[in-house]
């Protein structure tokens, strides 16, 4: 039962993070159609942002807490301005080409700021400092859950209610959701369709940055690749729970993270992935569009 | 022009702020120790000013292109000289003969190690072919190609190790491998649409090398497998030069071989189908096409040269390992297809060669590789999505002269 | 209901939910051989996922959908893939045209003779005397149909370059490649102008009686219907409201109301 | 004007793939470099190439070796075993005289063949893989380091002898070098017979957390941890171990055993065992080659820098020994001379190991990894 409790902690924690970036991913999805293959490079940057900054943090004195806030606030701000050029560089010219070519663009990125941050900084494992402390009250039950896995959790489930008063409450939310109706209705009663693109690519890379800063923070160690893998994983959690719907990435995101921990604990840690993808396969073959997407009608 | 100059500054500092903690600042956490590369500032601001102005023009250019194209005033200059050059059996067949001679003569006037690159170069000109058939014609994107390619290098040195086939019999058990495999996985993604295929593909493609590399007691896991027999010459001993050579000309051959196949295919019954398929699923199935066998066609088409390619890879470098076969080497193929043009059989030899040329040649510029092939990627779909040289559509002559002169 | 003339195409009691949303009650409809038969009715009344259903896009919820090709034995297609459908000789048009815009305009009719050649990869790779001539005929026939919506000279053109009026007849003559022996064409006077829809008018007549093709269409211009249609059914609400020869659906109060109701709208 | 700009690039293409088979001078003696020199594992392959830039320019500087000069012709492989053949054809048809590699186990193999064919003799400072001597399939082939299995045996016994564990995990990375670590260890444990293996498992490098398989580790009741792998994921490792309060031994191998891992694992390193190269900081020969290289690139030699001087040194001395580059006198030189090197006063065995370089445990002690005698 314990081992249980503590896999099913794994799994949790994973999800959280997954959730994080798949929501980047269906959201975009939602809105232009469009596969942001660069989105878990957004969540790279975010991460070695936070590191850069904090180590500069600490070495001009500054300490704990104000290092926390500050390193993880300039991480935000800088992934979303890189979310936002992505969008405007490699996105924008495509709007009305064919669907392929968006894609096709946004590997070309994904490559191109992988090794940006490769030559641009180093191609080694850099250790991230431990941000969140691990606190000794955590003591019995540490072996179960820690601090961080605590502060993974708690972060993610705030992010996400946050988003979801953002796009019920407020009024880009509300564009937003109409953006995602009809994109030519939208502009005709007067959304600024091309804001509001923006707009999401900003809100999904904030939410990468914080799983990105979350993760450093939590394993210790970043390098230029971590992204790839990760967005592949978030990718598959959005797909798995219908892409474009939102309380599916993080339906998607839970199904992928425990997956992936109970395979791990209760059959083999090497194929891990194989389970990933497998239970990705056999979703998508039973029910096409994920699990709480819903089946698109075709306009013919 | 005041405008754009003033835009391009601006365009200018906000990458100089994009780039600044990436590029500017490197931190040395152990020792405490902050690097400011200013120097690095001033080429970022530099490097976005010119190409803030370059990107300017270019985009206006493109403006004023699908204007035109609009209002159907199409600039036939460009696709028309490329398109009558080889149309025009005057200019057309000398150049091929002057290509089949470099061919020809190349491994006699080079060394070794030329020839040794080249087959490599060339066995991406055929992973490139058979990709093309998949993504270009038939418009399936597929991001795990790679999986096929290791059928096929697995599949030579299974064989070889276990059962010591030889490389002429396994060859073409490699390209079936490779199209069987193409199938079984084809089919559980039949119904998927583009974008869900790309990530489910991209995962088939990592099962594979997570397959080979646990999978000891056939795969030899990451140990891999060495030893693995060069082509063979009716049972002769060859040197690694002549057995090189001799791999180059047979490279050739396949080369040849598959531009003859493809070829054929893409003015068939079935490329038109896979081109129809690509174009519009739906119509393409109301007009009787069967999306099933389409689809599996194109994807085991596909595999099939992936698995030829790879038992050739295999022999050349006699050893092969898990590390071959990962996501790179999918998207070097992808980018290989994308920048040569898609559907276009020229483009994409091309494509090939200078790609996986030019970083052996510009040793120094290695480094940059990837994130070359990622702008080109970008660069190619914004600029020029119909590749180096675009698909040129083959007119069926026949009765059109005779038709028209009676309809007037 | 036609007597005992040969039925090609039986629909009974067809009808198709979209979750809670029933586009279609219950609609029956049957296609002689030599008729035009028109669908109409107003904005959203479901003539289209009628359509749809019958070409095996959608697979209806209830009903049958009956076909008695001529000379063949009857076959219940519901469910069926459209590839089938196509196959059995029924060819369809779309409402918003869905042509191969970058193949050439040649390509798209040949397209159509997919279903009555035979050439494999294996074969298309060897060029046997048998793919030659499946190719040549189709590539002759391809024309022929070009020749007949007079659109031989653009055959080389891409699909895309082609103008509205001449893409509404590219994809008839892309359906006529499949040797239907009806077809379906969804709105094929739409957008066009009137002079346009007067040649229309000609080409459909002229395929009924040249070609000895049956048609079904639907229609929004109501000239264009009551000119060359046998019989016409009318939908409303997904329901069918009436049916009839153009003179009874003229004078029926139940098509006027559903129809002034939509005209005082617009 | 677009074919002629295609014509030009095909000139130049062409010029370009004759010119360099052209001509090259015979009084200096060549030895190509391979290894990884770009791409994510160049940190393993850079150190070797400057300490045989290092050594050649000392020799250089001091005359030379038999009168002549010593180039060195760096080759990257990136590990991958087609490039490696890519490179290893570039070398030969370069005409080297010797090479120094490669790297990576797998790259090696793949390379081996072409020097074979060519009369080539390669000395890696890093290719750890036993078969590459022990089969004999590779008879050109030599080493600076000793081969997987002795140090497999090593962690093995320090965990039952030293440690006195019972019930063993193994885990390690599917990687060629970690796997084999592995399964070198889990043989000499189990041929010992004073503990049980409890787990043996593979973890996916990259992957998010390895949380899953330490509750696994803790499930099997396991007393202590080898794992074979680099430090990545090594540090991971350690680091959630210790977060789940889990607190038994952790052996990691030469991989493990560097900067990397300090640096990363910080605090969490302590404690952690390696097994490693003999400690050979003590020899004047090493101190001296590692002084220089501070002083040259102001910064700590990385990783294989020891083995990739030594075999520069060992190679130079048999070149001067047998009094030219013929491969039976170098065979012969490099079997039965011995040289003093930075890993130590070395000499070949009839496979090619080197004798006189060994294993031994480390443990970090105070942020240092500190020999255990």
């Amino acid at each position: 039962m314990e081992y249980f409790l503590e896999l099913s902690c794994s799994g949790l924690v994973r999800a959280s993070i997954y959730a994080l970036i798949a929501l980047g991913y269906t959201m975009v999805y939602g809105i232009i159609q469009l596969i942001n293959f660069a989105h878990g490079e957004i969540y790279m940057i975010g991460a070695f942002v936070a590191l850069i900054v904090s180590g500069v943090l600490t070495i001009y004195g500054f300490s704990g807490f104000s290092i926390l806030v500050l390193a993880g606030l300039i991480a935000v701000i800088y992934a979303a301005a890189y979310g936002y050029t992505l969008e405007k560089i490699a996105y924008r010219p495509l709007r009305n080409a064919p669907r392929l070519s968006p894609l096709i663009s946004a590997i070309g990125m994904s490559l191109f700021l992988q090794n940006y941050v490769l030559l641009a900084q180093t191609p080694d494992f850099l250790p991230f400092p431990a941000l969140i402390p691990d606190f000794a009250f955590m003591e019995p039950i540490a072996h179960i859950m820690g601090s961080p896995e605590l502060v993974i959790l708690v972060t993610s489930a705030i992010s996400m209610v946050a988003l979801t008063v953002l796009i019920k409450y407020t009024r880009i939310g509300k564009a937003m959701r109409a953006t995602q109706q009809d994109m030519t209705m939208a502009r005709l009663v007067g959304v600024n369709v091309d804001n509001v693109i923006s707009m999401t690519f900003i809100i999904g890379s904030v939410l990468a940055a914080i799983g990105g800063v979350l993760v450093g923070s939590y394993i210790g160690q970043i390098n230029f690749y971590i992204g790839f893998m990760a967005g592949v994983k978030a990718f598959t959690a959005a797909v798995l729970g219908g892409i474009g719907n939102i309380p599916g990435a993080v339906l998607g995101a839970l199904v992928l993270g425990l997956t992936e921990a109970y395979a791990a604990g209760y059959i083999s840690s090497a194929y891990e992935d194989v389970f990933a993808f497998g239970v990705l396969v056999l979703i998508l073959i039973l029910r096409p569009s994920g699990l709480l997407g819903k089946a698109v009608k075709l306009k013919v | 022009m005041v405008d754009n100059v003033k835009q391009s500054v601006l365009v200018a500092l906000w990458f100089v702020f994009l780039t600044f903690p990436l590029m500017v600042v490197k931190v040395n956490t152990l020792n405490n120790i902050v690097e400011w590369r200013w120097m690095n500032m001033l080429w970022v601001a530099i490097g976005a000013f010119v190409l803030s102005i370059v990107w300017r023009w270019a985009m206006a250019r493109r403006q004023l292109k699908n204007k035109k194209a609009e209002i159907g005033e199409e600039e036939l200059t460009q696709a028309g000289l490329w398109q009558r050059s080889t149309e025009d059996p005057k200019i057309f067949k000398p150049v091929l003969t002057v290509i089949a001679l470099v061919t020809l003569v190349f491994p006699l006037v080079v060394d070794i190690y030329q020839t040794n690159i080249m087959v490599l170069a060339l066995i991406f000109v055929v992973l490139g072919l058979g990709l093309n058939v998949t993504v270009g014609l038939a418009g399936l994107l597929d991001l795990g190609y790679v999986a096929f390619f290791a059928v096929g290098a697995y599949t030579y040195g299974v064989l070889n190790s276990f059962f010591g086939f030889g490389f002429w019999i396994s060859l073409p058990i490699g390209g079936l491998m490779g199209a069987l495999f193409g199938i079984a996985l084809g089919f559980p993604i039949l119904r998927l649409r583009g974008d869900y295929l790309a990530i489910v593909t991209l995962g088939f493609g990592s099962i594979a090398k997570i397959v080979i590399e646990n999978w000891e007691e056939v795969f030899n896991g990451a140990k891999g497998i060495a030893n693995i027999p060069r082509p063979g010459f009716f049972g002769a001993e060859m040197s690694i030069t002549s057995a090189t050579v001799y791999t180059y000309y047979l490279m050739i051959l396949m080369v040849v071989f598959a531009i003859f196949i493809t070829n054929r295919l893409k003015d068939s019954r079935i490329g038109r189908a896979w081109m129809a398929l690509r174009e519009d699923e739906i119509a393409c199935v109301a007009m009787g096409v069967d999306m099933a066998r389409t689809k599996l066609g194109a994807y085991a088409f596909g595999a099939f040269w992936a698995g030829l390619a790879g038992v050739i890879f295999a022999a050349r470098n006699t050893y092969i390992n898990p590390n071959s076969f990962t996501f790179m080497e999918s998207a070097i193929v992808l980018s290989i297809v994308v920048m040569g043009g898609m559907g276009s059989i020229v483009g994409v030899i091309i494509a090939a060669l200078v790609l996986i040329l030019t970083p052996e040649y510009l040793r120094a510029f290695a480094e940059y590789r990837m994130l070359m092939f990622g702008a080109v990627m970008v660069l190619m779909m914004i600029f020029r999505p119909e590749g180096l040289i675009a698909n040129v559509r083959r007119k069926y002559a026949g009765r059109k002269v005779v038709t028209e002169d009676a309809n007037v | 209901m036609s007597e005992m003339k040969d039925k090609l195409l039986e629909v009974n009691g067809l009808t198709m939910d979209f979750g809670g949303l029933r586009a279609v009650d219950t609609v029956s409809l049957n296609v002689c051989a030599g008729e035009i038969v028109a669908l109409i009715g107003p904005n959203g009344a479901g003539k289209t996922t009628f359509f749809n259903c019958v070409t095996g896009i959608y697979k209806p919820t209830k009903g049958d959908v009956l076909v008695h090709p001529p000379e063949k034995k009857t076959q219940k297609i519901n469910g069926f893939k459209s590839n089938r459908v196509t196959t059995i000789g029924m060819a369809r048009t779309f409402q918003n045209i869905r042509l191969f815009q970058n193949m050439t305009v040649l390509e798209n009719v040949m397209i159509g003779r997919h279903c009555r050649t035979t050439t494999s990869i294996l074969g298309a790779v060897l060029r046997g005397s048998k793919t030659m001539r499946q190719e040549r005929e189709t590539v002759e026939k391809s024309y022929d149909l070009l020749e007949k919506v007079g659109l031989v000279k653009d055959a080389d053109e891409f699909a895309k370059n082609l103008p509205y009026g001449a893409q509404r007849r590219l994809e008839i003559a892309r359906a006529m490649a499949t040797d239907p022996f009806l077809l379906l064409l969804d709105e094929p006077a739409a957008g066009m102008n009137p002079q346009e829809t007067k040649d229309l008018d000609e080409l459909i007549v002229r395929i009924r009686d040249m070609e000895k093709i049956s048609i079904l269409l639907i229609e929004h211009d109501m000239k264009l219907v009551m000119n060359i249609s046998d019989r016409i059914y009318v939908m409303e609400y997904g329901k069918e409201i009436a049916q009839g020869a153009p003179m009874d659906i003229r004078n029926n109060p139940k098509v006027i109301e559903a129809y002034l109701g939509e005209e005082s709208d617009a | 004007m677009r074919k002629t700009v295609i014509k030009k690039l095909v000139m130049v293409a062409l010029l370009s793939m004759i010119m360099p088979a052209t001509g090259f001078a015979a009084d200096t003696i060549k030895i190509g470099i391979a290894g990884p020199h770009t791409g994510d594992l160049a940190a393993y392959g850079i150190p070797t190439k400057e300490a045989a830039e290092m050594v050649a320019a000392q020799v250089n500087a001091a005359g030379g070796v038999l009168g002549m000069q010593v180039e060195v012709l760096p080759m990257d492989d990136q590990c991958k075993p087609e490039i490696a053949t890519n490179a290893a054809m570039k070398l030969v048809s370069e005409g080297v005289d010797v090479v120094i590699g490669h790297v990576c186990s797998g790259a090696t193999k793949a390379a081996m063949g072409i020097y074979k064919e060519a009369n080539i003799i390669a000395v890696s400072p890093s290719a750890t893989n036993p078969p590459l001597t022990q089969s004999g399939e590779y008879p050109n082939f030599y080493r600076t380091i000793a081969p997987d299995d002795d140090q497999g045996k090593l962690a093995a016994t320090f965990a039952t002898d030293k440690l006195g564990a019972k019930k063993i995990a193994i885990l390690h990375d599917k990687g060629d070098y970690g796997k084999g670590f592995a399964d070198f260890s889990k043989q000499f444990v189990e041929a010992g017979g004073k503990a049980k293996v409890v787990l043996f498992e593979g973890v996916t490098p990259g992957a998010m957390d390895y949380s899953a398989v330490i509750s696994k580790v803790r499930r099997e009741g396991a007393d202590a941890v080898i794992f074979g792998g680099y430090h990545p994921e090594a540090s991971k490792l350690v680091a959630q171990m210790n977060s789940k309060r889990m607190d038994i031994p952790f052996i990691g191998p030469d991989g493990v055993m560097g900067n990397g891992f300090l640096d990363i694992a910080g605090k969490d390193a302590e404690g952690v065992y390696a097994t490693g190269p003999k400690d050979v900081s003590a020899l004047a020969a090493n101190q001296k080659a590692r002084a220089n290289y501070t002083s040259k690139y102001g910064k700590e030699a990385g990783t294989f820098f020891d083995q990739g001087y030594a075999a520069m040194q060992a190679i130079l001395n048999a070149i001067e020994v047998s009094g030219g580059t013929d491969y039976a006198g170098l065979e012969k030189a490099l079997k039965s001379s011995y040289v003093e090197t930075a890993v130590g006063k070395i000499k070949f065995d009839a496979k090619g190991d080197a004798e006189g370089v060994g294993f031994s445990v480390y443990q970090v002690q105070g942020g240092q990894f500190v020999e255990l005698k």
